[in-house]
């Protein structure tokens, strides 16, 4: 009677626990898609063999992976591509954009230091943490949360482990 | 602290022991009383150890302790009881006194008097029978955790 | 009739209590009397002293309970309402503290999912663990002790339940007392504080009592004697503060030592307007020692400081007087004359010493776990928090038997059930912690210009030329080959026909479908990209 | 009986609106926020008037030379600094540097009269002192939630978030050196932000020199992006950088061609005697050894 009464309580506490911890853990940001153009990052990269550090040019050396200016579209967009009904669209669309067609705001608190270069260099893909190009085309955002950053600096994710102080990225 | 001080302090704490639980006497005086005691040893110490001494604080205490020990002894009942009580004391004053020394001096806490005290405690149950050479047994033992728990300086 | 007169009373001073606690809680720390150098101030004070005044309660229920000292029937049931209102009183203040209160529950030893642990070896941790704990196993004390009323097998659970809180409240104070003894605060410091800390708890505590069953109608003239016997007590200690750290306070010595001794007069003592007054000395005595020894040197008091004493206070009186007015309308006064015919001796003992087992175990495996998890914590250091949570594994076992042993099965198990899930919700809440703090509005990542002292020019080729021209050089042809005529393979003769400066202004420049990198990539980077070109060339077969 | 109820009415509403108009005194209506003003000239003065506080210094004492971490026995570097009173004129140039590089906050006039001024160095006696970042720091041992931490490069880090404001760290600091954020700096427009690369702090967390971990970090990240071994050579803290006569030396005590080791090279290393047993890795010079 007093075993299966204990029981009962700390099954209740466990399956409260999970519970309450699948409910109040955050889930993936999606951001709303960029309205002024439409870009497909399933078309560049897999399809044609681009390399992330092409647009996002800071991703390989960078603190920030950054977004591509209007000039390094242009690098490629200045030729009609493809034969797409699009095409047209996207040069007048480009015509007009800003300097900077691209903004968007970063997932890393002010206090948080995340360096591209340094994760570039101990060859962890750019999907680790950003998933795979069709989920980023469906609006996926990097997921930061600390417990999935520890995950991987423990060494816990097969990952070698890395630097766990405070202050290597706390500031 | 000298030695000689260290050894004095002991007989010093074993002193006021066959008295305090003498005769009928009310709860107040016999409060009193303790605190006067308390109060001697903490002048005794005062003037007879240097307070560079890293035990300095709790040495007046642990002589209470002591004392309280080995008044155990002369007690009709319950002595097993109370002894296990003031020994707890006394491993109280020693653990979180040395406890909260090895933060500020950095100083571990002195296992060997603890684990003293430990088997102490664990043995007056047992040793508690009327036998006058037993009782002699225990004040020595207690002595014994009073003359090894000194470093000398 | 002056329960329900003081009642009001109490109500009344939680009227001011609550701007006091508004504009302390609106403005933070720097309402009170706090500066760049005294970071601690009046509300540790209070919490030291009302902490202290809990203990009481807990003194003459558990402690004089396991001594076997008779008297303490006629006055353990105020003693144990009084524990669990100054306690409630006691754990406002360290929470008014916090500079950001909302975050106290950082203080959980528990692992996070950011995957942080509690600093063990800090003495708030254990503070507030022991605290909790004692919180706990008083309300189940007095459960145990109302419950009994209804079914009197349960007196025989209140020893086994006595002999867990006794260690207990010491524990506590012995706690509170290393929040300052441990620091390097000259005026903090002694090794003696626990027996120090414990003997001022007791006093005021004794005193608290007194004047509780005074305003029942009862006297007791043990808690007269214990009285002066605790100011001797005290006394020996405040000489010795004098001794090693050259504190001296004479009002505290007046109050708190000088005043008590009145009671040796015989004719005073039986006036109970005096033995009130000479209680309350007491207990100012001991607030003020408080006071004293948090913050020797303080900065001026601000109302807040006043206000934590109508706090305190209007607190203390309305949970206890409130409390004090239910139970006597519920048990009429039964509940201060115990006698049932079950013995008190009676409780399985074979049992408690499995639950003891059972609790050292589970403080065992928890120090286990963190110690897994934080190998830098000294495993001595977390002996603080071993027992508290021993004690309340074993006290939570053991009312559970004591009602299982009276309830309705169902009832128990709804009522465990419900408890279990609120606390697995409270830890699943406490494991996911907060959102992200996003303090600052989050930074716009635009593009902006790369460092350019030092980027490595294998790098740069990869970023800006590998696109078309291939990482290894020889075209990306997944891209190229459809929609453009194809760049020249490179080869070294090549190279060398046409000059680094030629090729520099091309990558500058650009030529036929090649774009213009200038502003983007550097002159001195144009001719490291060219030696690497070159040495790319080489490579190839 | 009428009568009563409406005398309780009206009370009632007296009181219920007394507490809606106490509840309105924080609304932004009622008192908007000042506004925020990043005019340095502001914190000038306020620098000004913190050094005309006359703090104590505390006797100096020697120490030696700081060694490796004992918590940390495999790591290559140890950060610190070196502060040469024989050329220290105790100008403050060094506290308007601080002030700028961390994004400091000023205080308001009430804090001011309470001598609560946030600058991470402190003009003593014409002395600069900022937290000496101990090898065994007090400060992280009472640390509850282990927001004060030490860092394996010699620094004791404070980790905003995690703090909780207990100021048991600020009490149990024998140098007094750390600083409590008393004011909602943001709120009340005292704060701004001059360098983009360090976060502001909230009221009710603790704060103090930080050895400008920004710095040593964004060079940490730069030298192993390029695969380098890091000793952090060529980083000079925000003070160190802005002393007019040199007198501040930053650098990793560990390496032995590091501008701090060459400087203090047969100096006297002094430290307060509060802290002298506390291994501290920013410490004074003064005359030869």
């Amino acid at each position: 009677m007093k075993g299966t009464l204990l029981l009962c309580f700390l099954g209740c506490f466990g399956i409260a626990l999970i519970a309450a911890d699948l409910f109040f853990s955050t889930g993936d940001v999606i951001a709303s898609k960029n309205k002024t153009i439409a870009f497909s990052h399933e078309l560049h990269g897999a399809n044609i063999g681009l390399d992330c550090t092409h647009c996002h040019t800071g991703a390989r050396l960078g603190y920030k992976a950054h977004f591509p200016s209007k000039q390094d579209c242009l690098d490629c967009h200045r030729l009609p591509l493809t034969d797409s009904a699009g095409i047209p669209k996207l040069d007048s669309a480009l015509q007009v954009a800003k300097a900077m067609p691209w903004q968007t705001e970063s997932r890393v608190p002010a206090h948080v230091i995340f360096h591209h270069g340094v994760h570039a260099k101990a060859n962890i893909s750019c999907e680790t943490c950003h998933g795979s190009i069709a989920e980023i085309d469906r609006g996926k955002r990097a997921s930061v949360k600390m417990g999935e950053c520890l995950a991987c600096h423990r060494g816990e994710t097969g990952f070698a482990p890395a630097a766990t102080d405070c202050a290597r990225c706390h500031r | 602290m000298s030695p000689l001080m260290n050894m004095l302090a002991c007989l010093l704490a074993m002193l006021p022991a066959p008295f305090l639980w003498q005769g009928a006497m009310p709860l107040r005086l016999r409060g009193a009383f303790l605190g006067i005691v308390l109060l001697c040893f903490e002048c005794f110490i005062f003037f007879a150890v240097l307070p560079t001494y890293s035990l300095y604080e709790i040495l007046p205490l642990e002589m209470l302790a002591m004392c309280l020990c080995v008044s155990t002894l002369f007690l009709k009942e319950h002595t097993a009881f109370f002894a296990v009580l003031s020994q707890c004391f006394w491993l109280w004053i020693v653990f979180f006194g040395t406890f909260s020394l090895s933060y500020r001096v950095g100083a571990s806490p002195d296992y060997i008097q603890i684990a003293m005290l430990v088997v102490g405690i664990i043995l007056s149950p047992i040793l508690s029978s009327k036998k006058q050479e037993l009782r002699f047994c225990m004040a020595a033992y207690w002595a014994g955790i009073w003359v090894l728990a000194f470093t000398p300086v | 009739m002056i329960l329900r007169v003081l009642f009001i009373v109490g109500l009344l001073l939680c009227v001011p209590s609550v701007f006091v606690l508004d504009h302390a809680l609106t403005l933070g720390p720097a309402s009170w009397a706090l500066d760049q150098k005294t970071f601690w101030g009046t509300p540790i004070a209070n919490f030291v002293f009302w902490i202290g005044l809990a203990h009481a309660g807990t003194f003459f229920s558990a402690m004089l309970l396991v001594l076997n000292v008779k008297w303490q029937k006629r006055i353990s049931f105020p003693a144990e309402i009084s524990t669990i209102a100054a306690l409630f009183v006691a754990a406002i203040f360290p929470l008014i503290h916090l500079g950001i209160p909302q975050r106290f529950y950082f203080m959980f030893p528990m692992g996070l999912f950011r995957h942080l642990y509690v600093n063990m070896e800090s003495p708030l941790v254990w503070d507030f663990v022991a605290i909790l704990v004692y919180l706990c196993l008083s309300i189940f004390f007095l459960l145990i002790h109302g419950g009994s009323l209804r079914f009197p097998s349960l007196v025989a659970f209140r020893r086994p339940l006595a002999w867990v809180l006794f260690p207990l409240v010491l524990w506590v104070h012995t706690i509170v007392s290393l929040d300052f003894a441990i620091t390097l605060v000259p005026t903090w410091q002694g090794a003696y504080f626990p027996i120090y800390f414990i003997m001022g708890a007791l006093f005021s505590g004794i005193a608290l009592v007194l004047i509780l069953s005074e305003l029942e109608g009862r006297r007791l003239r043990r808690l007269e004697d214990l009285l002066i016997a605790f100011s001797w007590g005290l006394l020996a200690f405040w000489i010795w503060e004098f001794m090693t750290k050259g504190i001296w306070c004479s009002e505290i010595l007046f109050f708190g030592f000088l005043i008590p001794q009145l009671l040796w007069v015989r004719p005073l003592r039986a006036i109970p307007t005096i033995r009130v007054v000479i209680a309350m000395s007491v207990i100012f005595a001991l607030w003020w020692e408080r006071i004293k020894l948090v913050m020797p040197s303080a900065p001026e008091w601000t109302l807040v400081d006043y206000g934590w004493i109508a706090l305190g206070l209007g607190g203390f009186m309305a949970i206890y007087f409130g409390l004090r007015l239910v139970t006597k309308r519920v048990f009429s006064d039964r509940i201060d004359t115990v006698s049932t015919g079950v013995s008190e001796e009676s409780f399985p003992k074979k049992r408690i010493a499995l639950y003891w087992g059972i609790g050292f175990s589970a403080a065992l495996l928890f120090v286990a776990w963190f110690m897994v998890r934080v190998p830098t914590v000294p495993g001595v250091r977390m002996v603080p928090v071993f027992f508290p949570l021993m004690a309340l594994v074993t006290g939570f076992l053991i009312v559970v038997d004591a009602f299982s042993r009276v309830l309705n099965r169902r009832v128990l198990f709804g009522l465990l059930g419900g408890i279990g899930v609120i606390l697995g919700m409270f830890a699943g809440l406490i494991y996911q912690g907060g959102k992200t703090i996003f303090d600052e509005s989050p930074a716009i990542i635009a593009t902006e210009k790369m460092p350019e002292s030092s980027r490595p020019v294998d790098v740069i080729w990869k970023s800006r030329c590998a696109s078309c021209h291939g990482e290894e050089g020889h075209l990306n042809r997944k891209f190229v080959h459809e929609f453009y005529p194809l760049p020249r393979e490179i080869s070294v003769s090549r190279f060398d026909s046409l000059g680094v400066d030629s090729l520099s202004k091309v990558i500058l420049d650009g030529r036929a479908f090649m774009g213009a990198y200038r502003g983007r990539i550097s002159e001195l980077e144009a001719r490291s990209l060219i030696e690497y070109m070159r040495s790319l060339a080489k490579e190839a077969p | 009986m009428d009568q009563s109820r409406r005398d309780f009415l009206k009370v009632a509403s007296l009181v219920l609106g007394g507490l809606a108009l106490w509840g309105c005194r924080r609304d932004k209506n009622f008192s908007p926020a000042p506004k925020a003003s990043s005019d340095i000239s502001l914190w000038k003065f306020e620098i000004k008037q913190a050094m005309r506080r006359n703090i104590p210094l505390g006797d100096l004492v020697p120490i030696k030379i700081p060694g490796p971490l004992p918590k940390f026995p495999k790591e290559i570097n140890r950060f610190g600094m070196a502060i040469d009173l024989d050329i220290c004129n105790g100008c403050g140039e060094c506290i308007l540097a601080c002030v700028l590089e961390n994004n400091i906050s000023r205080v308001n006039d009430r804090e001011a009269q309470k001598g609560r001024f946030m600058h991470w160095i402190e003009m003593r006696e014409g002395v600069p002192v900022m937290c000496s970042h101990c090898g065994d720091a007090p400060c992280e041992k009472v640390c509850p939630t282990g927001a004060a931490v030490a860092s394996p490069d010699g620094m004791s880090a404070m980790i905003y978030p995690r703090c909780i404001g207990s100021r048991y760290c600020g009490a149990n600091c024998p140098s007094k050196t750390r600083k409590f954020n008393y004011t909602d700096a943001r709120a009340e427009g005292l704060s701004a932000k001059f360098n983009p690369e360090v976060p502001l702090r909230n009221r009710g967390v603790m704060e103090k020199c930080s050895l400008c971990v920004q710095r040593l970090q964004n060079d940490r990240l730069l030298a192993k992006t390029l695969g380098k071994e890091w000793r952090g050579m060529g980083v000079q803290s925000a003070c160190a950088m802005a002393c007019p006569k040199k007198a501040i030396v930053f650098g990793n005590w560990l390496d032995s061609e590091s501008p701090l080791s060459q400087a203090v090279r047969g100096r006297g290393i002094y430290t307060l005697k509060s802290i002298q047993g506390l291994d501290p890795s920013v410490v004074y010079l003064v005359g030869r050894a």
